[in-house]
């Protein structure tokens, strides 16, 4: 194997021997699409022409005059192409798999996000294209599989383990094992063995350097902190990366709260003090495990942050203080979104609220002068299910009692 | 190095028996009784050595057989103390070699050394770590070889001959080479390309070398017949379990090798 | 009243006496604001941090491939906040709202995506909001009231007519003659009494202005054709407006042809025969209308089409011959969308769809050497009910009836 | 500009009345025939003129119980050749002048001439078009004007003195102030506010001025006196009339002017 790719402690390419060609391969392929400037440059070109790059920074003077404190500026990553920043990630990749001359993707998406995206790529590259979604998931976000299966993707309900986002993960590999001649992997997230954790970064750090020129543009200096959800970290690790070199700007990642502490009550890997340091899916990270090692059922309100384990970049910047966590819980991630639909018109995911919720919390000390930026890193709109369950609408309910008695009619 | 206790052992069983039959059980599944009980029935109809697998929530090698059999054991509450101690009473009562099967996390969490120790200490001989390259797995490798414990590495059809070389350095015991690409418990085509492949196996190790991966026929034992050293049948247990119940899997074993 | 805004013998301001000195004191701001280079400048600056203007144009190889002819380029409107075009209108309409010192903001709204569009709008600039939306509307789009009421909008379903877009228009009027003086009226499309037509052409000109610098910088020279979706018709005002002065260019709009040919069948203005001049909502055009001068029903797959009347502007570029039109059936739009979404992954609103469909048809027969440009007016992901039902995915529906057992035994 | 025959009428009963009363009905609401009864109670009633609306579906400037009335009406199969023949009988058995409300398209699909002449053929003394700005009106106005018939336009509290002025110029017959901002049918409160509005319409024409939107009591006709020439009752016409049928209606009317 070329690389072993830590992060301090954390990383590493813990793969079935049969894949380790495949990594090899992909390590290369990397190193050499790092190493050629005109694959970025391509990078770019296609994302501004096929998604809205580069993104834009907004200001919320709304926001700024309801808290007090420092100005509140927001990446727009819900304006990309499938409405997240998980279309960087995918479109970096599906050039990747062109260069390697594979002509099938495959992808484990939660929230449907990512399997959007996936798809979404694959029909523009003309890849034939399988989702793993874990059967719980499929039967809670049905939209997504519609638009993925009317990209001609097909999406596998995943039946074992517990039926999410982590067992969507494992079947994907069960996949790639036995396909990897032709087929590629794109890991949604800056998680898995090594190249994944620092090829999703890069593609996603796009993010960093557009926010970084922006800022200095609209506010004449670097921001005070920056603030960005973590599931697996990708789009953490997009916008902080542009910052890395300017120590003073604070990092901060907000993982979800949940219910609160406790094992099963959520999902903070790093905020809480619930998770240990194991191997599971190919590297090492913190993980939300027992004392065997055993995985352990998380929670979160958003789908797309409710997962076992975290960046390995992110592990180590944590342990070596370089990003501070937090954790939003359920029901304030709720509120923040509610107050930034109503104050701004800006509509975050419940993924990407998680980050308002912290940056709300602390905006008010920070000085006038200064500016924060947090990441939308999605919109909300097409989570209307999840969002209408959690503000519990009632007109939406009778709405899809309404629905269905339509289609029991004419059935 | 002097030769490893199982390989010794593989190669004196070598001499009566032209193919020896490895078997695999999940420890737990379907009930820790359930476990001993399929063991001595495998001993008993002739199982060379066997293989046990300590359940983990993320068997992201094997397929949907020995998946299902992982969840259910730990559903069941399959913990590791208890795998050992299962594993200590099977040591005890049955005289054939058996290895671990598990993934990493399950060493990790309870302190690499920590579990190679205790492995020895109940007589456990080798283990395969599938989620472990070598290139991960320096503490582990020390620690077997510290305990003359046999570390495992797999050989697979993508395998390139440098790689299988440096596998068979880090190894002791024997190989696993798994006969094709994929998950356990699919299908295999037995054909002259298996062939081929064996025969590049061969001439990467002097390690035993055993085949696994969709093994689970009379006709596929006499297929491997010659071109390796044991036949691995994995999934196929479980299914004729889950099928017949525990008194199915003497007969199965008995047809396999008659 | 200042000017009577016509377009050869269509348009006007057929507007109740009370709205005079309030149209008076629109056409005022909006003259001033055309005037003022400030103006739209500030407007570009808004569009460009708080939407993601300028929307890419992008280059689509597979659907090429696919047809054969010219090079297909699309341009993505569906990228703007909001989800469509839309957001251009509103927000330009925010600031001169702003500009007249009003602290409200009234609209009509059919399908919702206007509605969506003005309470955003109306979020970000702090206005007080209400919703006009005919009662069937509501109904059937509920995903776009509950992010209206989200964003603070009160709507109002509207029970009389046809409970439906034009008899929400006809509430809106009736809001704003009691309430001209702290109010305005955010009229969603080209139509309407004068300035609308123009002023909504002028902030959707934004299109075509980036479509030809676009075109040229990609293509190398202007492209044959430009396709739009033409409803009320600001859309396809948006994008020809950069085309007038190049007569080489042609402009085709297309309109709902629904079930085919006969009143009530479809909302084919000019493509079709049948519909005559006449005057209702304050302007002059073509209408769906029987020999009374009594409006009649219309139909679409889309809602967004489905309008009696057509912009004044676009009638006369009718008559005078400068824009060609076409209709589009339900059945060709729901073909035409899925095509674009399986070879593209580009998921293009059903409004939008009906100019892929005219541009499907005829791309062929031209030179590869030769560009066309289709408008991608909005994005269908918001209208997954709509679009789930016109391709009748079982599996939505049993989603939707599992979703309502869910809230009924909750309930 | 000679006096108009409408004006004239108005002048001439205006001489006995200090206030006239000018009511509202939609032709072919709730039926065509009832039409007919209603009217012939309002008249017994001592109304002094009215106008018939024919009904359109886009009515704009009408609140919801004229709206409502339109689009029944509509929805019974009222044309506008049907909204004619009920005029003309009426015009034929009452004695007091009726003028059309409508919206434009009306005439506009009729062609504009050719409906005034035919306004004009059956005895229509003039019209209410609440959508047609004299800026929009030329035909119209012109047409109007060769049959003296009186094209009636709208003062609003919104309107400048210069507008009023306008709107005076190409009207005939009369002026129809409305008391507020609004549509028909809603609560209008009468305060001094109204009383120094009427006395700027007033000020701004010689011609007779009517005052309508929300006018429905004895009380508000007390207000009115002195101060307007007409009061127009609108939709509370139609509130009595689908509370209390065909047969309130007269009832309702005299107390009015009790
Ligand atoms: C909108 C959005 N934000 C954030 C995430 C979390 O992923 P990550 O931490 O990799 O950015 C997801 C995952 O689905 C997402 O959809
Ligand atoms: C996406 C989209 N396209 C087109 C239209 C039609 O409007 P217009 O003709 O004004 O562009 C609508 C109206 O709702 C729309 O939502």
């Amino acid at each position: 194997m070329l690389n072993r790719g830590y992060y301090d402690r954390f990383g590493g390419a813990f793969i079935p021997e049969i894949l380790v060609p495949t990594f090899d391969e992909l390590e290369q392929a990397f190193n050499d699409a790092q190493a050629d400037p005109a694959f970025w440059q391509e990078y770019v070109e296609l994302m501004s022409t096929y998604s809205c790059r580069a993104t834009p920074l907004t200001r919320c003077d709304n926001l700024t005059g309801h808290f007090g404190g420092a100005q509140i500026y927001i990446k727009r990553e819900d304006l990309n192409h499938t409405g997240a920043h998980k279309a960087n990630n995918v479109m970096g990749q599906g050039l990747l798999t062109k260069r390697m001359g594979k002509t099938r993707v495959i992808a484990e998406t939660g929230a449907g996000q990512h399997g959007v995206a996936t798809a979404t790529m694959a029909a523009k590259f003309g890849f034939d294209c399988t989702i793993y979604m874990g059967e719980l998931d499929v039967e809670r976000q049905r939209p997504n599989v519609f638009w993925m299966e009317r990209m001609g993707a097909e999406v596998i309900p995943v039946t074992d383990g517990s039926r999410i986002l982590k067992d969507a993960i494992n079947e994907a590999f069960r996949d790639w094992v036995t396909n990897m001649d032709n087929t590629h992997y794109v890991l949604g997230t800056a998680c898995g063995p090594h190249p994944f954790p620092t090829m999703v970064s890069w593609f996603q750090s796009i993010i960093g350097k557009e926010a970084r020129e922006q800022i200095l543009e609209a506010h004449g200096k670097l921001p005070r902190r920056a603030y960005a959800c973590v599931g697996g970290g990708s789009n953490a690790m997009g916008l902080f990366s542009g910052f890395f070199d300017d120590p003073e700007v604070e990092l901060v990642g907000v993982e979800a709260g949940g219910r609160g502490h406790g094992i099963g009550e959520h999902a903070s890997r790093l905020a809480y003090d619930d998770a240990s340091i194991g191997i599971a899916q190919g590297y090492k990270t913190y993980f939300l495990q027992d004392e065997d090692g055993q995985m352990q059922d998380t929670h979160s309100v958003s789908a797309g942050l409710d997962y076992v384990g975290v960046s390995p970049i992110l592990a180590s910047l944590h342990d070596n203080g370089r990003v501070r966590f937090e954790a939003a819980t359920d029901k304030e991630v709720v509120e923040a979104m509610e107050l930034t639909v109503r104050r701004e018109g800006l509509i975050p995911a419940l993924e990407s609220s998680h980050g308002f919720v912290q940056a709300f919390k602390e905006v008010g000390d920070l000085d006038p002068q200064d500016a924060i930026i947090i990441n939308q890193s999605g919109r909300a709109d097409k989570d209307i299910f999840t969002v209408a369950d959690a503000v519990k609408d009632p007109k939406w309910e009778e709405f899809i009692i309404a629905k269905a008695e339509e289609y029991r009619k004419h059935a | 190095m002097p030769e490893n206790k199982l390989e010794q052992y593989i190669r004196q069983r070598r001499e009566h028996k032209d193919l020896l039959l490895m078997t695999h059980i999940v420890l737990g599944y379907p009930s820790f009784d359930d476990s001993l009980r399929v063991v001595e029935s495998m001993v008993e109809a002739g199982v060379d050595l066997m293989e046990l697998q300590i359940p983990f929530s993320e068997p992201m090698a094997d397929g949907p057989v020995i998946l299902k059999a992982n969840s259910d054991a730990l559903s069941h509450g399959a913990r590791v103390e208890k795998s050992f101690e299962l594993a200590e009473q099977i040591v005890q009562r049955f005289d054939i070699p058996f290895v671990f099967m598990t993934y990493y996390n399950i060493l990790f969490r309870h302190g690499v050394e920590k579990f190679v120790d205790e492995m020895a200490a109940i007589g456990i001989q080798g283990a395969i770590i599938p989620d472990l390259p070598p290139e991960e797995g320096e503490e582990y490798l020390a620690a077997m070889q510290r305990h003359d414990m046999a570390p495992i590495h797999i050989f697979t059809p993508n395998s390139s001959d440098e790689r299988m070389q440096l596998l068979s350095e880090r190894s002791a015991g024997m190989i696993y080479a798994v006969a094709r690409k994929g998950v356990t418990g699919k299908e295999t085509t037995f054909s002259d390309d298996l062939g081929d492949y064996l025969a590049r196996c061969r001439a990467a190790t002097s390690l035993p070398l055993a085949l696994g991966f969709g093994v689970k026929s009379h006709d596929d034992l006499d297929f491997i017949r010659g071109k390796a050293d044991i036949a691995v049948v994995g999934s196929e247990t479980i299914r004729v379990l889950e099928r017949d119940g525990v008194d199915g899997v003497a007969p199965f074993i008995e047809a396999l090798q008659a």
